[in-house]
């Protein structure tokens, strides 16, 4: 698909904006900032920055527990996510849903999920609602290579199947879920499980290049606008950092030369390169264009730093939208 | 006002609801062919009723049987501009998705600090006393009602039942709607006109003066039935139903126990943690001064339920096992009522 | 694979109890004698026994709400049963599980469930046992077309192929989930779907060929007993009868024709026909063989019906192991 | 005796349960690696306690991302001669198993009239108060407690926490172990032999005259906490851990009330149909005569559990709002106290 300069270069923006977000989180954790852990998506920019671009800016968005990329993929603010980590009142879920459950309705973004494979379903329900309310938008479904072992995606699979859902799923298979490698734990190969349900699977061997996994999502995502329902993307691509922040484990559950081998293969370096090479921006514009970056997400952190706590009773609102129910419950 | 079996008033309440708004669907395993009766007054496909003629297959879907994944693409669905009916035939079915219900249907909302609504009713019925086995005989309201962030409706009458469900169908929150199967023929005059009965508000099922008797769902004509055995006896029962078991009327439960000064909670669910105990805590205390006697249970007492009747038959609530209980509290064996 | 006359005729035997018992529960239930409802595997013998004889008498199997042939086909004493959907105090079970959660722990039969799919990871269960403890048993787990789409098949093939479980899934694909035809909610075809877990999957078209489902089945046995894992055995076949005894719906759901195309197939009578037409036996020895089992049927239904009803306190019993806690629970 | 912490004594009785009986494996996520540290002293491969090299993988088996499967596994297994030990890290996790617990572990032996029996235990752990959100703060253990059939235990303690956990293991029944991971540091000296602590035997956490507080779980040391300072008021309290929520010791809390005459409940679970509404409802049935004030219940309140702390701080039982509670069913305000 030709995608055009500014296409390129807006792709380029968010995986550094998610970079450099997470890195940021990642020090206020350190720091003790951040109450509870983050789990970062520094290494998977592109297999996340290549699909959140490949859908419309109005299309539906589900997540998981490694949760802002996502959200800051398909278009959010950073602002208020940096303060829902910190847990603030300007948060984008007022404090109430921490990094694990980010959710920016504006983005089409309809919650990351704590819970390992839980919102698959909830991806399938608003593909629903887009086809039968012909609001010509695709849900785009995140999950692990962990995820996929849950059978919650078979159903949502299946459902989405026979109704022609516009539903893309899709699975980041960074190789391990926590400590455990997929090998271990999956047999056969994720992509291939569509198959058995009639359903396109494709891999994308190199998650590392954001275009590839772009093309592969379009054709999906195009596919399932069409009426021809949905399909399985499967991005193999790697975690730079540990598990969660914090984590620290005894036990080396990945191979060094494995590690250095993905390491070498940063999908921000890589794309700057191309965007050189193939003359989009020079060094100068890119250099630029991170350096913006970094001040955005500098002023994201200086928000959420400044904001003030939520005060107590907010934690009594929101459960219901009925205020007479709630008070009950409270 | 017409005469309508219970069943008939969840079926009314839906084709009203349908009717009324097209963003409301219905959805379940064999929900087209009607299986359960439950989305009309007759089965066959003329009669009026038959919603998946009235209405067609975009709104009437056949699901396969894959209760997670149901649940869950209701609650996508819901967040995102439809209204679903979700239905899911016996309530034994819903731990298949309890993931979906307590983490996502009554989380997310509050989660994302109110960016969602969802505005959906999950059905379900429950088979008990009908030797169906202890894989299709539960009564789980009890564990849901542990669960903050859904409400959730017993029906005891065919009123009730066609507008709780609707005001639950209105509702902008997550409703679960417990019905009785043993109710699904009792039959009432019933108001064909659209109606809604506000979720939270108990019902008055018969006044009296000596002792409350709180009853839920199929325990209700059970605990009416004591009552006027008992008032036979000299004894006063007032029967308050609940209707809603969240939110619950704590204020109506408290009113009517300050006045009697004893309390029997009759619940056809298991006792431990039931809903019988959580009337029962409320209770003792926030109307202790009142109280006069033990609060009693009537309860199915924490067993599996076996299928052989001989064996089922003695486990739930009856209005011998309540009028046993209400002369309990009231100071009088069984002998001295009966002399 | 070559079997015996012996084994044959046994073949043949089970079939027509599956046949008989079902047949007699279901003018039971007419008569009010059967609390509840009772599914019959009438038309789908083929399929039940050639998988039962597939296996040993001490493997272990799981079912489903479709319940009496799993057991009769694994060699389950007739009068046990039949009592226990009678609720009588001498049925297997003891009246406490009814036709839905037969159980005879004797033949290797570990619960059939009235929930649909649940018992499919129980039978994964028993495999790990089997394994660990070097039993040298396979597990068998019968489940409908309708079950094929719930989630907890796909976790449990995926665990067993990971861990190199000896189980046989085994998909009664009759066509219909009660009302609903398996094409109308199943996306592809459900044998293909092992094969994204990396675990063989065939289909048996003609499952009213015993001889056939013997054959599929036991190729997976063997497999499993090498120790090389799971396979999934999907058979085609049909029920004769209503879903379930009594149910009557006005929609017809199913094809006249093609009810009348498969009800032309019995297996029983085809079967009877082959073993003529091989000489394993003749018509007269064929004939004592119906009659001799129709005197088991009755022998069972008379067991049953004369059968007490349990005292009222065998309610309170077997909850636990440990009496104490059962008090508590009383 | 030795001085051991509430997460090493729980790797202690597994310890000892792996070592005295092959039978028993542990499987789960992340169980080889130890992430959790719940089966062992540290965490370092080569200290003792690395389960995976003691036993091996056969014995220690990392799971997939599948709870359904790992507990119906379980189940099957031990039903057919092993006796799994299931690591479900958090408890928030429960709910994607949940068929599997209440329609086969805990009905599989009742309905199968006695054949079966299942000596597995599902070990998770509460992570409340830590600020993981809504996803991973929940104390589910009433729902549990609303299905027969399962046994479940609490611990409050490091020696309870290995007894208890000891016992459940050499349990032929299903039980489902609730860790409290606000405990997980604490300390004291715990017995290094084998013992077991009997399911269904309450412990008198202090002995008092004026009022029995019933503390469950986390809420246990906090009930402590507040007995002495409310003992500088002169309100002597009794705290009773119940320590196993099924089979519940009631006969322990009835004789203490009977004594004390009050009673609250602290509990971290949700309130509506919680583990406090059960016993406050025995309470009310069964001592009532004894009772002079009302029951008091502190529990977490009916909302979900939000992320940051200046949230979620507030919603759990303390020290300070269980004394409180103490304060009211002995008639004094705080002021009064404070005087
Ligand atoms: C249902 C459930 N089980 C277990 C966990 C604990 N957990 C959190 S993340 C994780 C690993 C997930 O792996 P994967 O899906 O591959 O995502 P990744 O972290 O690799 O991006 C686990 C086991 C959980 N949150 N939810
Ligand atoms: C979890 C669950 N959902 C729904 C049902 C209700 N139900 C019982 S049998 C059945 C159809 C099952 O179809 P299939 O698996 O194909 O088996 P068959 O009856 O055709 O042999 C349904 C929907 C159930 N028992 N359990
Ligand atoms: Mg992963
Ligand atoms: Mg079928």
């Amino acid at each position: 698909m030709k995608l055009t300069n500014e296409e390129l270069l807006e792709m380029q923006r968010r995986m550094l904006r998610i970079r450099l977000f997470d890195e940021r989180a990642s020090k206020m954790v350190k720091r003790g900032q951040i109450p509870g852990t983050v789990h970062t998506s520094v290494g998977q920019e592109a297999q996340v920055v290549g699909a959140c671009m490949a859908v419309r800016a109005d299309d539906y968005m589900t997540g998981n527990h490694r949760s802002h990329g996502h959200p800051i993929g398909k278009g959010s603010a950073l602002g208020p996510l940096m303060a829902e980590l910190l847990g603030k009142a300007t948060g984008i879920c007022q404090g109430k849903g921490g990094s694990l459950h980010l959710a920016d309705f504006a983005v089409g973004s309809l919650g990351e999920s704590g819970i390992v494979g839980s919102s698959i379903p909830i991806a399938a329900g608003a593909a629903l609602s887009s086809k039968l309310l012909a609001q010509d938008r695709v849900a785009l479904a995140f999950f692990g290579d962990g995820a996929a072992n849950q059978g919650g995606l078979y159903e949502a699979m299946n459902l989405a199947g026979i109704w022609r859902l516009p539903v893309v799923f899709l699975c980041e298979n960074n190789q391990y879920a926590l400590s455990t490698p997929a090998a271990t734990v999956t047999s056969g190969r994720i992509a291939d499980r569509a198959h058995g349900f009639d359903i396109p699977g494709v891999r994308v061997d190199d998650g590392q290049d954001v275009l590839a996994v772009h093309d592969a999502v379009r054709e999906a995502a195009d596919r399932a606008r069409r009426g021809e329902g949905p399909s399985l993307v499967e991005v193999m691509t790697y975690r730079f950092h540990e598990h969660s922040e914090g984590l620290r484990l005894s036990t080396d559950y990945r191979d060094a030369a494995e590690r250095d081998a993905w390491l070498a293969r940063d999908p921000i370096t890589l794309f700057r390169e191309r965007l050189l090479a193939d003359g989009v921006a020079a060094a100068e514009a890119l250099d630029a264009l991170e350096a913006e970056v970094a001040d955005e997400v500098e002023a994201a952190a200086r928000f959420a730093l400044e904001s003030p706590l939520p005060e107590p009773e907010v934690a009594f609102a929101d459960l219901y939208t009925d205020p007479s129910a709630a008070e009950v419950a409270a | 006002m017409s005469q309508m079996t219970y069943l008939g008033a969840i079926g009314a309440a839906q084709l009203e609801a349908m009717q009324a708004d097209e963003r409301v669907i219905i959805f379940g395993e064999d929900v087209e062919a009607n299986v359960y009766g439950t989305t009309g007054a007759g089965k066959s496909r003329q009669a009026e009723g038959d919603f998946l003629q009235l209405f067609g297959r975009d709104r009437i879907r056949n699901t396969p049987i894959s209760e997670e994944v149901m649940v869950g693409a209701a609650a996508g669905a819901a967040m995102t501009g439809l209204r679903p009916i979700v239905d899911l035939s016996y309530s034994s079915f819903l731990y298949l998705a309890m993931d979906q219900f307590v983490n996502q249907v009554a989380k997310n909302r509050y989660m994302f600090g109110g960016q969602a609504s969802l505005p959906v009713v999950f059905r379900s019925a429950m088979f008990y006393g009908l030797s169906t086995g202890a894989h299709h005989s539960d009564r789980p309201y009890p564990m849901f009602m542990n669960v903050p962030g859904l409400k959730i409706i017993a029906p005891a009458t065919p009123s009730d039942a066609k507008g709780l469900l609707r005001a639950a169908i209105d509702s902008d929150d997550p409703v679960l709607s417990f019905e009785a199967v043993p109710l699904w023929g009792s039959k009432e005059e019933v108001d064909d006109g659209e109606y809604r009965i506000p979720l939270g508000v108990a019902r008055t099922a018969r006044e009296g003066e000596d002792v409350t008797v709180v009853a839920i769902s199929g325990a209700v004509p059970e605990a009416l039935a004591a009552a006027e055995a008992l008032g036979d006896e000299g004894i006063s029962v007032e029967v308050i139903d609940p209707r809603t078991l969240v939110p619950l009327d704590t204020e109506a439960i408290l009113r009517s126990v300050r006045r009697t000064g004893r309390l029997v909670v009759a619940d056809p669910a298991h006792r431990t943690c039931g809903a019988a105990a959580e009337v029962s805590a409320l209770v003792a205390e926030l109307a202790f001064d009142a109280l006069r006697a033990p609060i009693a249970r009537v309860t199915t007492p924490d067993m599996q339920i076996p299928f052989s009747p001989a064996l089922e038959r003695q486990l739930y609530p009856t209005r011998e096992t309540i009028a046993d209980a209400v002369r309990g509290v009231c100071g009088r064996s069984r002998e001295e009522a009966m002399a």
